[in-house]
Parts: C-alpha cells; structure tokens; sequence
C-alpha cells in the first residue's frame, strides 16, 4: 500500500482506486505524430486530435473537474482532482492539451463568472472540445500588465473590442479567450474589466489570428487582432473595473498558488518525447565521448549535474512540505516559487544540456547526427519563454520579495 | 519502503519543534549569546570554551539529548524528522551546547550492535559525547583516521574535533590492524590531552585531541560499517543546523533592509538587494526541503538515505556560504561591526560550512550515486 | 622579452579597426544579415550556406584574408594585435565569410616551415581555407583527428569543419603511421566529400567531409608543433569575435531597455536589469582586455602567449553564454521571437562558446600552467 | 631596456633613472613589527611611526607629489607621479600610511581650497607628517551619502560643529580630517558644504574618536564625534552650499577615475606579510593536503582557482588597455570599474581559499596550526570592508549602468 493512501479519506480512498483501475484499461495508445516538450507547442491538428481524445476519455472517466459542482460539468467531490493527478502522473498518460483552459480561465470562469456562463462554458472547457487561450499581454504590456490598451468601447448591451495581443499561446486552435480589457482610459488598474471572448467563431470577422516564430523556429504562439469586435456584456466577469481584481485569481493559479487544483495529467515517454530532468543529463552525459572517456567522467560537469539533480529533488521535497504546515512559516513562501522554480531549473538543465555536447550543441532538428535528435538546443532556447512569459523571473522575485519578506516595492 | 508525503512529521515532532524554539526564545536571546561567547574580540585571542552549563542541563532534563538514544537503551528512538526540527530551531538560536555531538555519536553507537550498548545507556543517562575522527588534514572519512589501536589502548591525534572542551566522552575512530575500531573514553582519562583551537566561530568549541596509549572500551570492530550507516543522520542534522541558522540570517537582514532607509526607501525597495536575498529565501527553502525529506528517509527508505543526505548537506552547506556573504554585505557598516551580532551567525555558518564535507565533496559522492550507477 | 603597455596596438591597426567597422556598418546592417540567413525559420530545415561572396571579395580586395600570411609569401604579416582589431569587428557583425578559418589555416601554415611556403602564397594570392582536424566526438587536440594519411593520400573523416561551404582549400590534420601531418588540398578535389551539418547557428556554416583516399600535398610531417605554435593566436582572434558579438549583445539590449517602459519607467532603471547588464559589460571588458594582451603576447612575449590565450578565450567563452542568455531575457517577448535580430547572435554565440574548447577546458590547459609548474 | 621606457618623455625618463637609482640606495629596512594587510588598517604607533619613515623619505627623494606645483610641496613636474608609482611597485617597496591624504585630500584640496589652504597643508601630507581621515558616512548617510545630518552653524567667522561620523579609518592617527557637512537642513544636496577640520588638535575638546572593532576582531576605523567643535571659515573648501560638487572630486580620485595620479607605493614582501592574489592561491593549494593528494589536483579547485587568476589577469590587462584610446568606446567605462573589481577580485580570492584550506579554514590568527597564519578568514571577512565602504558595489553598479550605459537612476 502507497504511503500517500494512508492519509485518504475514505471518499478519496475509493476514488483513488476508480481512478486508477479505469486508467489501466483505458492508457492510451502510442500517439501517430511526434509531441511537442509541452502543450503550449502543439502545432498541428493531428497533435491536437490525439490529446483532446484522450482529454474528453479522462473527464468522461471523472478525471477532470472533479473538485467542481456537478451543475457546471464537475463531479462535485472534495479534494480528488489531487488524487486523480496523482494517479495520471504516475501512470505517466499523456498531457492534457487545453492547458490554459484548465488552469486558468476555469477557476477564473468559476469564481467570478454567471451561473448561466458557469453552465454553459466548463463543462466542454473540462472536456477538451473547447481549447482556450488568454489575451493578457500586449507589445506595450508585459511584465506592466495593469497598462493594457485593447479597448471595449460600451454599446447598449454589447461591448466593442479593438486592440492586439501577443504572445497568446493556442489562439490557433481555440474556442474561447479569457481576455483583459481596457473598459476606461482615465484610471489604470480600476479601468481594467475582464471578459471571455469568442475566438474561433469570430475569426475573419472582428479577430485575426496569426502566428508568431519563436526564436527555435517553431510557431505555438501568435497575435491576435481585435477589430471591432462586437461581445455581449454577459461575457463579463464580475463587475466592470474588476479586471485587475479578477486577473489575479488567474494568475494564482497559473503560479499554482490558487485554491483549485489544476487537472494535471502528463509524463508520457514514447520515441520521440524528450525528458528534460537532470536523469536525461546523465544519460547524456554516458552517451558522449570527452578526453578519452565520457563527459559522465568530467568532475566539472558531474558536479554541475548533481547541482541540477539536487535543485530538482529539493523542488519535489518543496511541494511536499508545502503539504505539512508545522515546517511552514509563511503559506505563499513555496507556493509563490513554483513559476519561478520550474523555469530555471528547466533553463538550467538544458543550458547544462548544451555544455555537456560540447562542438555537437551546435546540431540542431534538422541534423541526423545531433544527440538527442537536436531537442536539447531547442530546449534551452525555450527555456527563456518559462522564464519571460507569464511574468518574468525579475518579476517573480519581485512578488516573493515583496508578499512574502514584506518589502518595500520595486515599481 | 517508500516515503510518506508529509515526512512523517507527527504532531509529537511539530511539538517538539516548537518547544525548541520557545525554549531558545525565553531563555537564550541573540544579546545573551553575544555577551557570552564575544566578550573578547581580539583575534589573537586564546581560546575559550563558552557555553551556559546550567541551560543545557534544562536541555537534558527535557530529555534531548537522549532522542537518539534507541528505547532499549533508555533514550527516546526518536524518528530522525522530528530530531531535525529540533536542531534546526538549535541552529536558529546558535546555542553553543553538545547536542549534534551527542546526537551524532548516538547515531554511530546505535549503529554498531550490542558492544554499543553501555555507551548508549550512558547518554541516556546525561553524558555527552563527541565524535573523534578526523586527521590532520581535515578527511571525513573515517578510515583516514590518524588515532591507532591496539590492545584496548588507543594513541594519536584526531583533528577538528566539534564541542570537545564541553562533552564527558569520546568516541574514537581508530584503526588496529587491518580493523577500523570504535572506542569509547572519559573525555578526562588519562593520557587524553585536548588542546582548544584558535577558532574564527565563537559559538563552538573545537579541539585536537592527543590520545597517549589511553585505555579505551573497543564499542566495534565494525566501524565502517557504523559510520556508513549513521552518516546520513549526522549529515542531516548538520544541514538542519544550518537551516535554521540561514533562516535567523534572513529574518534578520530582512528586518533589516525594510528599515534602513537611503535615498529615502528602504533598502528592500532596490533590487540588488531585494532578489538576492529572495535568493537566499529560495536557497534555504531548498535545502530545508531536503533535510526532511533526508530525515524522512533516513526513517522510512534507508536505501536512498545517503542520497538525500548528500543532496541536503549539498544545498545547506552552500547555501550557508551565501546566506552569511549577503547577510554582512546588506547590513552595511553595521555589519561589519563586531558589536552586530551578524557576525556571529556568519562565523558559525563558515565554520558549518566545511564541517561534514562542503557542498563539492557531498556532490562527489552524490554523483557516485547517481551517475557511475547509471552507467 | 616584454609585452608594450599599450599591446603594440599602432596607429595602423587603429586605422584598419576603424575602417573594418566602417565596412560594415555601410555595407552590411544586421537587418541585412537577418534576410540573407534567417528567411527560413523551420527548425528542421535542409543546412544551407548563406553569404554574400560578392562583399567576401570586396574584403579580399583589401587585403584582409591575407593579413596573416608572412611578407615572404605575399602576405602583410600584420602583427597579431592589429588582426584581432579586425575580427571584433567582424564578430560585432556576425559577417558570414570564411575570414578568420582563412586567419587560422595561415597561422598554421605559417608555423609549418617551407613546406607550407606554396599553400601561403596562394592564400596570398586570393586563396581561402579552413581546417579540418576535429573528430567525432568534438576533440579539440589535433592529436586526435581521425583522418589518416599514406603515401600523400588522406582518408577519414573531419567534423566540426567552420565554413567548409565558402572556403577553396582545406588545411587537413591526418595521422600518418607515428607522425601528425598537414594535408593541403583543394575543397572540390576527387574523393572530398563535404556534408553541411544541420546547426541551430544561421550566420556560419559548419560540415563533416568525408576524405576518400583523396591526393593532398603534406605540407608539413610535424602537424603537433605548428598547431602549438599556432593555437594562441587561433584562440585569440576567436576569443576576438565573441567580444565584438557580445559588444553587439551589450549595445542592443541596453538600447532597448532605454527605451522600452513598463510600470512608467524605462526597464534600465530596474536593478534586476541594470546590474546584470553592467555585469555583461564587465565580463566584456575582461575578455577584450585579455584578448588583446593575448595577441601581444603572441606578437612580443611568445612564452606568455598560450597562457595569455586561454585566459582570453575561457574569459570570451563564458562572457558569450552569459551575455546571450541576458539579451533574449531582457528583450522580453519580442527578444523570444524569431523576426527579433537578438536570436541570431544569441545562436552564434552560443556556436562559438563551444569552438576551440570551450570555458572549463581553457581553464583545465591553463591550470597545467600555472598550477602544474608551481609544484 | 623595459617598454614602458619607450613611451617615456625625455623629462620622465630622467626622472624614471634618478627614482630607480634613489630606490635601489634606500630600500626601507624590514620593518620591526607584522604590518597589516593594508595601511587602514594600522593599529600601533610602532607600525604607524615605521611607514610614516618611509613616506617622509620618499617625499623627500621626489616621489610623493611629483606633478602637483612647487608652491604647494610638490615638484611640478608632468605626468611623472605615474613613473614613481611605476618604479616603487617593482621594487616593492612599504605601502604609504597616509592613503586617504594622498588618494582623496590632497586632490580635493588642490581643486577646491584657498592657496594660503593648500601651501599649508599640502607639504606635510605629502610627507605623511599628517596623517589625513576622511569624514563622509555617518549612521544614517551610507550609500545616501547627501542625507549627511553632522550641522554646522554660522558663528561670525566661524562655523559649530555637531554631529556624528563612522567608519573614519585613520581617524585615531590623523592630523586633518575632510570633511562633508550639513550648512543648510532645508534643502539636500544644496545643503552640503566641505571642510578640513583639526582632529588631532582638537581631541576632548569638541572631538571624541571612538575606535569601532570590526568583525575581524581589528580596529583601525572609528566614529568621531563633534561636540560644539569650532573651526574657521577659512578651512572650507569651495563655495557654502557646494560640498556635494566638491565630495564628487574626491570620491572620483578615491575610484581612480580623477584626474591627479595618486601617489602609490607597495608590495613588500616579509616574513609576516601575506598576499591575497591567485599565486597565493596556487601555493596554498599546494600545500593543502585532500584526498590522498593535494587540493592543487582537485579538478573544480584547479578550475575556480583559475578564474580567479584569469578576473586578476583581465584587470591587469584593463588597466593597460584605459590608456589606448582606440580600444575605448567610453572614457569612463573602464576607470569606474576599478574599484568594483578590485573589491570583489579580493573577495572571490579570499573567499576560494578558504574552500580550499577546508576544515582548516575555521582556524584564526591565535592558532598555530592556522595554515597561513590564519590570514585567509581574516581577509575574507575584510573584503566585505571593501564591498561595503565607498559606495557599495550596488552603489557602483548603479554608476556604471548610468553613467557608462545611459540607464536611468535607479533611486
């Protein structure tokens, strides 16, 4: 018996079991197409078709949503998502691909939308019919988020938006956008509102959706173009000038700060995924020659290794003390690093990555004999989209300095 | 075996931690430590053994000392997370007493099979003990031992011995032929000559230790063995007291830089001074995380004991390198004062630093753990 | 004999610096480099070779590929201070063109003896090469090259070749029974077959060729020595174009934090950007500093010079990581793009930062200098 | 025939032969007593009356204040100081005790005092008879060196002193102090003015010097206290209300970034004198036994070791490079980096070596076994009196990022 069941309760106990029964005779079959490192890259329709297969065969299995009301397509139990987490993880099924969905614009939708919004969006959001992206940034908004422009000009019951976001991952395949919006000119953050967006049938007719190139040469994320786009105000989410107040439930739960557990599902190996834990360095480090033996034999890079092995062991013994309140001092002193945590540590093993190939870290997809098939270059290139997007690493230590040492802030 | 979620932190340990810590915050302020240990701040000075005898005999009496003392032999068989969270509220207060030293001896006794077992019942019964191993040129490891023995008699010297001018015994790592023994002697016998070092650290005391054909108990031929078997325990309790050292640095500094003003901010406005210390934050965390998790499987999965322990020293013993640079360098001149007490802390974490192995060495030995394995 | 204070560097080479940045700031804007190298983005992209030889030539014209060869040979035999000028400014560029391969191979050739006299003057003559020397696995000492030689033929195979797609000869180090040799051979001879490599970096080209009992002219049987007595300089004019290309870095990124506002301010004024940046301008200076001792070294202090060069390239190769990594995260979402020009920098960057050894190995050579000798 | 010579003007080479030749005749005895690593941290009178010795002569043979005018003790002679320097440092001669005259008064009195000032006070500074300090910080102006409160009150012709100054190396030695004091509380930077004040003269009558210990255990700096303290208006340097202008002369020669050539001299080696650079490094390691070998073959110490001697390297070699004008994009970019490296250069050293003494670095001064006698935790702690004191490196990476990189003031 698992250690972790000792501490089920009996509702979760039996859950738990359900959960992975179900998933032992329900695993997914090996995808056709390559995956990317991480959902925010998926690229193709085919990616896409698999994932949401299996994410509409997971929430009609019950692993999706559970910790929500029945009423808005959840199951209505208490603190199971957790277990059904857990359980996906270990079984190491594939991810889900309406990430954004999941962990952001349900709670957001939830805590602060209509009940008839509630009903009508969540339930496809937990099934994966529905795709959705966030419209947060702008070129002239980034870390300074509060000075959003996209603006929502009021017309009787309708709002019109015209502006432009970037960097908004998944637009290409998404329904829906959980967007911030500029609803007066006159006051900053209190001139913020908040509204979901329909993407998909709107396109060509009010949105223009475009790719941007990364700087690894794939596309996954794009701008989308706002020209008087006519939404109905029942869109909105809570009270007009709210949006600043409503973006921080978002943020929260993107930082995995907030109270509900995202659906995490994940870990699939197949032959083309590429871990990227300190284990794959090792591996690597074997399999490349250096001064008569392997790089594995270098003291320098051994000890660099163990740095990364240490860093990622020390972030998985920090996500289970945060569960322990006699070793905490301050409840968002972990929970506050996790964003900042995953992101170097993720730039720090493929930059390690790089360091152990040596003159082959200049091979890239495209090269037969590149290690790794080229993933760990591209890798550590997207390492700085972790460490820009979703507030930067420099704003990220700004809020633990500031919400968890009391310090004075930066800005 | 695998590790429960939470450590298995009981609410026996989460208890006793914060008896800990009350008990170090009534009757042992930061001011109490300062006026005993840095009376005399010449460099040159001779060295002292300073530490409150009477405290630490509330200590006893509480029965810390005996935590690791197995049941049979009279102590309290104490998980190893919950001794953890008691050192580290020791580290936090930098309460010079032989509580790690005893605790480590504990762990090697405990560790080499009924020969132990007389030790044991006598740290249950209030001795205190050190742990005399290291050579001359400062090797952890105990096979490096420069003390020889033969025929019960031990001679040599062991180096870098931690609380020696305050501990009744001594367990001696000494080799006697091809064996690696244990031996077990009254700090006060004859023929043992303990000379203090002139140290940096005022909240220890550490000393060589001459042994000249001193009669000893031989505790086990199996030293080795005992060592290999309680170092993650003492590595992990000396990753604690580091913790918890790191954490009054923090604390501290940040106190202080959220009051001192200039250019009319507080000092925890500017970033060069914010992020950093948001990076000792991170660092300590980790290495907290560590500890229990090291501590945890020390208790419940002793296969992977070694790794975490390793892994925990790793991150204590650099992050406490970089807590005390920064905890100086954000206290300004003030700081750099010997009437700041964060020259203490910063004294005590450079000592810790080294003791045990610093981060490199634990990392060595990590990667023949987890790399030549994987080959 | 003693370095100069001022590196030798003359009013001559000032000139030619000055000119060379003239050059290509009026024939050769990075917008330009961005559409000559980066009109495809797919990461799986066919190896293409990218360059403009018609402004290659225009620098043939002035005399700058034969800078390294010998007055002797037809060549100028500028002092190495006065080249490493040069190529800053064409690493400030990221100019795609075969000048410092065709620097490297007439340095090699220039330490090879009257054998090399013909291969000089037809590098003199217009000429350009590349070396061919590094194995499978990335090996830096041309001791391990896996091409042999018999009979003034070559068969193997040489990876990691720099500009193989843009030169007319290749400088090729084989084996030859118990004997290191240096092989001339024309790049489109019988049996020379070069496959470009797929790389992440757009502004280089990179191959393995493949020698297929190919006829090359052996310049020289004592490859070993003419590579030792050439690598300094190798290094040098290497470490030289990460510092122009990290000056680049530098330029930018502080021009766009200027400029860019979030929160009211420009991102300059927020420490977490400031210092780091400040700090890249630092490790900038420590490099061109030493890259320019190091080129004197090779010109006044030949003793010195290897020494000099592995301080100048490990200082280059870690300030190439660290500056490229602070432009992409300082220019934030757009620096993340592919239309931003920083992506192209940061790749060539991280390229070099590999080539000819990267930080750690410099500092394990120049260990055995100063540590090993001291013993 | 040394290359610096080639450069030399007719007049500095005769005077580069004469100085060598002095030198090479008038070598200082070893010193009687251990003499500390650097001159502000002199203790005793012994140390103190040895190195004034040695100033007063070398003043005497022309080498202290070659280029300042004959009217105010120097020799009017033209970029000849640097030859001085040049000839002193390869001959490794004693340090000059009186480093705050040198580096920081005597400039700042030389641009900014009266004549009849400078012809009085210059002469014996130069000769090291009077010993100079330095009066800026004080508990509340550290970094925010213009927030200085220490008042002076108009009384006719003269000026009231109170107030309170810290960190005063030299204070309990020197003759003179300069000073940065508050004329007006009604405006900031406007309100400073600057003064030299009589220390010595004045001491238990309106001056108390109180040594302050440091974290080492040494003292050497103090606080000052001013207690009704009179002086002259004729001891004010420049205009009232100027002294932030005149503090900017001073602490520009205080980075080497002025425009007067400090005079300088040093780098006797004795029995107790103990060097900080990599070389030291290097024969510690080779005397430090680890692991069944010595700390010199352990590969990451061999690796951090040679940073250090490669950061030593590159300033050396910057140091060169600020004096050829086509290598130099900013005139400043490289001065205002001197004392930044040089801090942190020390710090790294003397922080490496005692990673590398190990167990060993826990010994001190008293201990016989101290590898070193112990020198290493003592300079290591020190240097934070370099990262610390005039202007912290935040403080002077502030600067640089402004100043060079055309930043906006982070304050």
């Amino acid at each position: 018996m698992a250690d972790e069941q000792l501490k089920d309760t009996p509702e979760q106990a039996e859950f738990r079991q359900r959960a992975r029964a179900w998933i032992e005779d329900n695993r997914p079959a090996e995808p056709p197409v390559r995956l990317p490192q991480t959902p925010l890259e998926i690229m193709t329709p085919e990616q896409m078709d698999y994932l949401q297969a299996w994410q509409k065969a997971a929430y009609d299995a019950g692993l999706v949503g559970c910790d929500y009301p029945e009423a808005v397509g959840g199951r209505g139990m208490t603190d199971c998502q957790r277990i059904a987490n857990e359980e996906m993880m270990r079984a190491r099924t594939p991810y889900f691909p309406n990430v954004i969905g999941l962990g952001m614009a349900a709670p957001t939708v939830f805590y602060h939308g209509q009940e008839a919004l509630k009903e009508r969006l969540l339930p496809r959001l937990f099934s994966g019919e529905d795709i959705w992206c966030q419209g947060f940034s702008e070129p002239g908004a980034g870390s300074d988020l509060a000075s959003v422009q996209t603006f929502a000009e009021r017309k009787g019951d309708k709002w019109v938006i015209n502006g432009h976001k970037v960097w908004t991952s998944l637009a290409h395949f998404a329904e829906w956008m959980i967007i911030l919006l500029r609803t007066d000119k006159s006051v900053k953050h209190d001139g913020l509102s908040y509204f979901v967006v329909p993407i998909r049938s709107a396109l060509g007719n009010g949105v223009t959706v475009r790719p941007l190139i990364k700087m690894t040469g794939e596309t996954g994320f794009n701008e989308v173009i706002f020209e008087d786009l006519e939404v109905d105000d029942s869109f909105r989410l809570d009270e007009l000038g709210k949006g600043w107040q409503v973006a921080m439930t978002t943020l929260a739960h993107e930082r995995g700060a907030g109270e509900l557990v995202t659906p995490r599902s994940g870990g699939m190996v197949n032959k083309s995924s590429h871990s990227t834990s300190a284990s794959a360095l090792i591996k690597l480090a074997h399999a490349t020659a250096r001064n008569g033996g392997t790089a594995a034999d270098d003291p320098l890079l051994r000890d660099r290794i163990m740095q990364q092995a240490i860093h990622e062991a020390g972030f998985a013994a920090s996500q289970r003390r945060s569960r322990v309140p006699a070793l905490l001092d301050h409840p968002m002193r972990l929970p506050l690093q996790n964003k900042l945590l995953m992101s170097e540590i993720s730039q720090g093993t493929s930059g390690l990555a790089m360091d152990i190939e040596g003159a082959a870290s200049s091979l890239y997809l495209g090269d037969a004999n590149a290690p790794d098939g080229g993933q760990w270059p591209m890798a550590y290139m997207n390492s700085f989209g972790f460490t820009i997007a979703a507030g930067t690493s420099e704003v990220q230590r700004n809020i633990l300095g500031e919400r968890v040492l009391g310090m004075a802030k930066s800005k | 075996m695998t590790q429960p979620d939470d450590f298995g932190f009981t609410e026996e340990a989460a208890l006793l931690k914060e008896s800990a810590r009350k008990f170090f915050s009534e009757h042992f302020s930061v001011d109490k430590l300062h006026t005993m240990v840095a009376a005399d701040p010449t460099p040159e000075r001779a060295p002292e053994v300073n530490w409150d005898a009477a405290l630490w005999q509330q200590m006893v009496d509480l029965g810390w000392s005996l935590l690791a003392v197995p049941e049979e032999q009279g102590g309290v068989g104490m998980p190893l997370v919950g001794v953890a969270g008691l050192v580290e509220e020791l580290g936090r207060a930098a309460f010079p007493c032989p509580l790690l030293s005893t605790l480590s001896a504990s762990y090697v006794l405990a560790a080499s099979g009924d020969g132990a077992h007389q030790a044991l019942e006598e740290i249950a019964a209030g001795e205190t003990a050190a742990l005399a191993m290291v050579n001359a040129s400062g090797s952890w490891s105990p096979a490096d031992t420069s003390v020889s023995a033969s025929g019960g008699r031990i001679s040599g010297t062991a180096w870098y011995v931690q609380d020696a001018g305050k501990v009744s015994r001594l367990l001696v790592c000494a080799r006697a032929g091809d064996k690696l023994g244990l031996y077990w002697v009254a700090a006060d016998a004859a023929g043992v000559e303990i000379t203090q070092d002139g140290i940096v650290d005022p909240t220890r005391d550490q000393a060589h230790i001459q042994f000249s054909d001193v009669e000893a108990v031989c505790v086990s031929e199996q030293a080795g063995e005992a060592f290999a078997a309680a170092m993650p325990a003492i590595w992990t309790l000396h990753a604690a007291d580091m913790v918890g050292a790191g954490e009054w640095q923090l604390q501290t500094t940040v106190e202080y830089v959220n009051q001192r003003q200039q250019f009319d901010k507080p000092l925890g406005f500017f970033q060069a001074v914010k992020h950093p210390l948001v990076n000792v934050m991170i660092d300590i965390d980790e290495a907290k995380s560590l500890v229990y998790a090291s501590a945890c499987a020390v208790d419940c999965e002793p296969d992977k004991a070694a790794q975490y322990a390793h892994m925990a020293q790793a991150s204590a013993s650099d992050m406490a390198g970089f807590a005390s640079s920064r905890s100086v360098q954000y206290h300004g001149g003030i700081g750099f004062t010997w009437e700041c007490y964060v020259h203490l802390f910063f004294k005590r974490q450079k000592h810790s630093q080294m003791l045990w192995g610093d981060g490199p060495w634990h990392r060595a030995r990590l990667a023949e753990i987890l790399i030549d394995s994987a080959a």
